[in-house]
């Protein structure tokens, strides 16, 4: 469902930008790393819009690779 | 929940006991016995749940819903 | 089933420990690296307990990270 | 599709974006106001999803196809 | 299915290989890069044969260990 | 059993081939002729499936054995 597909990519997102973002937990999110989070998230999602399209664009049509995302 | 779950406990886990790619230093040794079934022992006699380095596990959890909110409001937002 | 969950969990104890405690695989398991694995496994399980507890404890029902802990 | 896409995502997110374990450097935040709903001012005046470093994206989904398809005909001769 | 799982391997080999053999992604898949994949997709299968005829051979039949084999 | 032999090839792999995150070394560049379908040469006459480090791979399965004995063990005794 629509539901568990956004939670599935913000349970993605938190640990990537987990990795990223936060040394060491402290006794409160500060500034720095709720803007680091924030960038981390639209980072992420710019990245992925990028290779979706250029995916489209190239559609390299004759190799194994295609082939197994035409499944 | 169930997954959120697990992965807070994996990252918490890993920030708040031992080291990675070490053993487990001394402070973290308090534990013995668990293994014949004997009563076990805490040094600071502590109930058993109580002898994990709390402060540091309250505040990881804290910051990784912290974080948990903060990257589902951003995508939210980029949604609209 | 239960016996799936055990193994479940021993796999994911087994690969976490791992990492903690053995550095380079010898002839042996020495006494040390059996040691961290029973430690590791003990305080692996105190800090899923006080997670547990610590959740039920707050309840921050406002929250969208709530909601998804009431799915 | 679905899983190569989100792994291929995931790698080049990692090798492109940020560092390891640090804070995103300041050349990768030109991009503000996401949050808020405003239109967001990508620091080069270039449509939205063109703010990624996108020679060090492209190039890294390339080779990260030619990795599949080598590792896939490896895979193939072995297998005869 | 059979496609299924050979592409689920292409899967993991080529995460693992890239973690070995791709430092900085250049222009073009270079010729040391190449060989590296190339070895370490051998390797790897060479690795599992190991492992399964190791494993066939030693039949730990006591240990709880070869019970969850033998699911 | 598919997910225990899974888990320790990847670890076994990791621990006894190469080097993380650099390219095999020489002493493992000993197979080729894998692509073309030629019958391999393994430079010391073993064969195929002996080409790889044996004795490494072979510490590794029983102490990824040992390990997953001893937590199940660890594990258990705590249920109780």
């Amino acid at each position: 469902t629509q539901k568990q597909r956004f939670q599935q990519l913000v349970h993605q997102m938190t640990e990537l930008c987990w990795e990223k973002c936060m040394d060491k937990p402290g006794p409160k999110l500060d500034s720095r790393a709720e803007t680091c989070f924030v960038n981390c998230v639209e980072r992420f999602i710019d990245t992925s819009q990028f290779i979706l399209n250029r995916l489209e664009q190239t559609q390299k049509s004759k190799s194994a690779f295609s082939e197994s995302l035409s499944d | 929940a169930q997954e959120l779950l697990q992965r807070m406990t994996d990252k918490c886990f890993r920030k708040c006991i031992g080291k990675p790619g070490g053993a487990l230093d001394n402070s973290e040794q308090v534990r013995t016995g668990g293994r014949s079934g004997d009563p076990r022992v805490c040094s600071l006699g502590l109930p058993l749940r109580l002898c994990v380095p709390q402060k540091c596990i309250a505040m990881c959890m804290d910051r990784y819903m912290d974080s948990w909110n903060t990257v589902s409001r951003a995508y939210n937002s980029r949604l609209q």
